[in-house]
């Protein structure tokens, strides 16, 4: 026993204790890992893809000083597709001093953004955020919720931290569920950072007794060296841009005509049927030729209690409320003709604008399942809008934030 | 969190290794199996990842190996088997149902299956139809010990019951010091050789590239990483295994140095070897030997009992080609190696190397032995451009 | 036995030092290194194996 | 079929019958000659086989397949085991444990 502690556990505290001084040392760490240059504020791009690529937009994001003319705009991939009428295109051309942040890509599902909002809780009163509900999230395999990998996208341990770190009690609930998330995925991540493994032990910890044994150690290592991890400096980040930055980028419009949604609305639609001529699914014929074919779609309907993904988005919403965000849904289409089981999503879609509504917010709902209802120009391919499909979702977020009374910029219409 | 993927695991094994070296003090020799059983149970409960599967899949086993080979008696041990390895073969075989739209693998893979189904396996084929069942707390600790959980060795019922039956008493200074060193052995294995290894030399060329130099330094540097990374997991288990008081069989003895694919098998992951060759190849060449109309054909037998032993050691990785093509590689060899030596025996000399220098032919066969085993784990990989 | 015991202490403080001190360079949490960030997706070889 | 089984029976019972009078001694020098055939060297009862790698995965079958030959009877898999064969007395006391 003797000999084990002197000759074995001795010098293993010995160099632990070494390494401990060494590590935490700024002029060993500045030797050996020496400090990069933080990027200062560079403009916003009207369309972002995810943080992971441009950390210094984490900063920027929900910025207060820009809460009363930026609206936000939170979805996957359909944002990812550009065009002339996606929002944050076609409002800030056409509505004075007036922004749109596109923000997600493919995979940017519920519980990714719910944790990105959570991460800026005291940013998110009266914030205007649009969420585009994909109804693809609610069937088959991506009702497992956001995966792992997309989920580090867009919370970096910065975000995390701030979560761990938010210890403000009505926010509790949402914490505990971004936790128990959190720890669900958990398994699925290499070398985990120190808040994502702190998150998963917070919520083991809280399971009973015998948990609290087991974790306890851990995480008390784990918190101190969280609290040193900012003294190294590890977390240097751009700092937020300053109040007037933004105001620099809205383009002004030159001219003042009204927008005549109706004519605009009907000519996207012609404009978009002429794409589509050789098939009767009302999809692009490039895309047609490329993908569908004589493949059919199969909505892979999943029971609410097993639909994690479901959770997430009612989470979401509760979260946009006790927030008090200024928040508002739009639903976007599928395809009925390429989906042909197409009602069998209706009643998970029920569920969720039964949770919008209930939570006193308003929705867009474009989902047509009734093949003799639905509008065939609405979407280009399967399940991503077409210019006639955006503009609907445009004028609904200009109804929705009252900036139609604002004068227009006339030089990309052409209506009839 | 899964064994030893970050350091907390560590704490809370040195937590473990304290509180049951503390129950040595209170608690009599015979009752060993009782405490491990508290702390195995509170690994899988508290840390593990879907405890609620493990337990289940215990259940199941313990359940079926009674039945089977208890009240049924069922002569042909292959039913036996498939029966206990179905929960691991719908998982392999990526299994849909319609009424829920995930694959199988959702509902039933999880960290630690295919260990534990090899462990299954290997008591249900030791087990005489005359022996009672194994107490409970015993089997719930031979599946799931926690060092050897995820990644083994896959130790034998037998061996594993006489190490806990003598569970107090090992924990002493002569058990401590050699488990604490290979502890630390397993440690720079894996953490600092095995990861700078991936980092520099791993990782920096492309595996999609069919550039000759990149091919070989990928395929060099795959098993070498794969070496260092496995052999290190293998020492941290049977280092924290022999401070807990139990002996974890060693898995690695230099492999670099095999002479043949006999030899490399009994230094690379040793513990597979060992349970392919008892549970899988004798049984197999059993049959064939027991078959009178093979009775002239003894090269023949040897052959096809080795290339389906590897080929299924493939496939068990999964029904992947490169999986499968790798096995059937290592079987290849095997059977190569073994025709090479039925003929040395026959004409008495050597036939490939006559009379050279014994130093030279060993350093030959390393050399050799070396390669091959590098091109077939190449393949296994799944980094290989060509497969 | 003495010379012996200090011996292996001396050289054990050593080993475990330089161990310490390469597990600080690989895993500081300033190593940006893209294998010391976070990343999804475990792969299961040793299962497989 | 059950009819074609029966001479087999009475074939096995005498051998059984035959094998319970047949000396020790005599299966022990077959075995010690059986291992001379498959790995060309003379061994005494007591000498290790398996964990001394004299004989492999391979030649241990044949030695079994050939006591199984021997004596009529099968050695059922949970029997065999590396320590079980170890040496010519363990396969002796294995042989009688059937």
């Amino acid at each position: 026993m003797k000999r084990i502690v002197l000759l074995y556990l001795l010098p293993f505290f010995i160099s632990l204790s070494l390494v401990y001084l060494f590590a935490f040392n700024p002029s060993v760490n500045a030797y050996f890992f020496p400090e990069k240059p933080v990027p200062n504020y560079r403009d916003m791009p009207a369309y972002i893809d995810n943080f992971n690529g441009h950390p210094y937009f984490e900063e920027n994001f929900l910025n207060p000083a820009w809460k009363e003319n930026t609206i936000y705009v939170l979805g996957s991939s359909e944002l990812s597709e550009g065009g002339e009428a996606i929002p944050y295109t076609f409002i800030p051309r056409h509505y004075k001093n007036f922004r749109v942040q596109g923000f997600g890509h493919a995979g940017n599902q519920c519980f990714s953004i719910f944790s990105q909002l959570l991460a800026n809780t005291t940013k998110l009163k009266g914030a205007k955020i649009v969420f585009i509900i994909s109804p693809g999230w609610f069937e088959s395999k991506p009702t497992k919720g956001t995966s792992s990998a997309i989920f580090l996208e867009y919370n970096s341990d910065r975000y995390l931290k701030k979560i761990l770190t938010n210890h403000n009690e009505e926010d509790g609930v949402f914490k505990a569920y971004a936790e128990k998330r959190v720890n669900e995925l958990y398994s699925e991540f290499n070398s985990p950072n120190l808040p994502l493994k702190l998150m998963s032990f917070e919520h083991n910890f809280s399971k009973s007794i015998l948990h609290k044994a087991v974790f306890a150690l851990p995480m008390i290592c784990d918190y101190q060296l969280l609290s040193k991890k900012k003294k190294l400096g590890c977390e240097r980040t751009a700092s937020p841009a300053p109040a007037d930055a933004e105001l620099r980028r809205v383009m002004k419009p030159a001219g003042t005509v009204h927008i005549n949604w109706d004519s605009l609305l009907s000519y996207s639609k012609a404009e978009t049927l002429k794409k589509v001529t050789n098939n009767s699914l009302g999809i692009e014929d490039s895309y047609y030729t490329e993908f569908i074919g004589s493949k059919r779609g199969k909505i892979e309907p999943v029971k609410e209690s097993l639909n994690t993904e479901l959770q997430d988005f009612i989470m979401l919403v509760e979260l946009a409320k006790a927030k008090q965000i200024n928040a508002t849904f739009i639903i976007s289409p599928l395809n009925p003709f390429y989906f042909q089981n197409q009602p069998a999503i209706q009643p998970t879609v029920d569920v969720i604008t039964g949770t919008i509504s209930k939570n006193g917010f308003s929705y867009l709902n474009l989902l047509e399942s009734d093949t003799a209802k639905y509008e065939k120009a609405i979407l280009h391919d399967v399940m991503h809008m077409s210019d006639y499909g955006w503009y609907q979702a445009d004028r609904y977020i200009v109804d929705q934030y009252k900036l139609d009374s604002v004068t227009v910029d006339h030089y990309i219409l052409t209506t009839p | 969190m899964l064994p030893f993927s970050s350091y907390e695991f560590f704490i809370i094994m040195a937590i473990f290794i304290a509180a049951i070296a503390a129950c040595k003090f209170f608690i009599a020799d015979k009752n060993y199996k009782y405490v491990l059983l508290f702390f195995n149970a509170l690994f899988l409960v508290t840390v593990y990842p879907k405890p609620l599967h493990f337990f289940l899949l215990i259940a199941y086993s313990y359940f079926f190996t009674w039945l089977i080979s208890d009240v049924l008696k069922v002569q042909k041990k292959i039913i036996g088997i498939l029966v206990l390895l179905l929960p691991m073969l719908l998982v392999k075989f990526d299994i849909r149902f319609d009424f829920y739209p995930f694959e199988m693998n959702n509902l039933l893979s999880f960290a630690g299956l295919s260990y534990a189904s090899f462990r299954i396996v290997g008591y249900y084929m030791d087990k005489s139809p005359n022996d009672r069942m194994t107490d409970i707390p015993t089997y719930f600790n031979f599946l799931s010990f926690t060092p050897t959980l995820l990644i083994g060795p896959i130790d034998k019922f037998a061996r594993f019951r006489t190490s806990q039956n003598t569970g107090f008493s090992s924990i002493n200074e002569a058990n401590f010091i050699p488990g604490w060193n290979a502890l630390v052995k397993g440690i720079i294995f894996k953490y600092a050789i095995a990861e700078l290894i991936s980092r520099y030399w791993l990782n920096v060329f492309d595996p999609s590239s069919r550039e000759a130099l990149h091919m070989l330094n990928n395929m060099y540097a795959y098993y070498i990483y794969l070496f260092f990374d496995f052999a290190g997991y293998s020492w941290m288990a049977l280092g924290i295994g022999k401070m807990m008081g139990m002996q974890v069989p060693v898995n690695f003895t230099n492999p670099f140095l095999a002479v043949n694919p006999q030899d490399f098998w009994r230094r690379f992951h040793i513990s597979l070897g060992d349970w392919l060759k008892e549970y899988f190849f004798t049984p197999l060449y059993m049959f064939f030997t027991r078959k009178k109309s093979l009775k002239k054909y003894p090269l023949t037998r040897q052959n096809i009992s080795l290339l389906l032993t590897f080929t299924l050691m493939g496939c068990w990785n999964g029904f992947k080609l490169n999986y499968i093509l790798s096995g059937f590689l290592f079987g290849l060899y095997s059977a190569v190696h073994n025709t090479y030596v039925a003929e040395c025996k026959k004409k008495g000399k050597d036939v490939v190397f006559g009379n050279m220098n014994p130093a030279a032919v060993k350093f030959i066969s390393i050399f050799i032995m070396f390669n091959l085993v590098a091109v077939a784990m190449y393949i296994f990989s799944g980094r290989c451009p060509l497969v | 036995m003495k010379t012996q015991n200090i011996k292996t202490f001396f050289l054990n403080a050593l080993l475990y030092g330089a161990i310490a001190i390469v597990l600080y360079l690989l895993y500081s949490p300033l190593n940006d290194d893209p294998a010391n960030k976070t990343s999804s997706s475990i792969q299961f070889v040793y299962q497989q194996f | 079929m059950y009819v074609i089984a029966i001479p087999k029976i009475i074939y096995l019972c005498y051998l059984c019958a035959s094998f319970g009078s047949m000396q020790t001694e005599e299966l022990k020098k077959f075995i010690q000659d059986e291992i001379v055939n498959v790995a060309f060297k003379k061994v005494s009862f007591e000498e290790s086989l398996i964990h001394s790698k004299l004989l492999d995965s391979i030649t241990m079958v044949d030695l079994i397949v050939s006591i199984e030959e021997k004596i009529g009877k099968q050695i059922p898999q949970h029997l065999i085991s590396d320590d079980n064969f170890d040496s010519i007395d363990k396969i002796i006391n294995t042989v009688n444990q059937i």
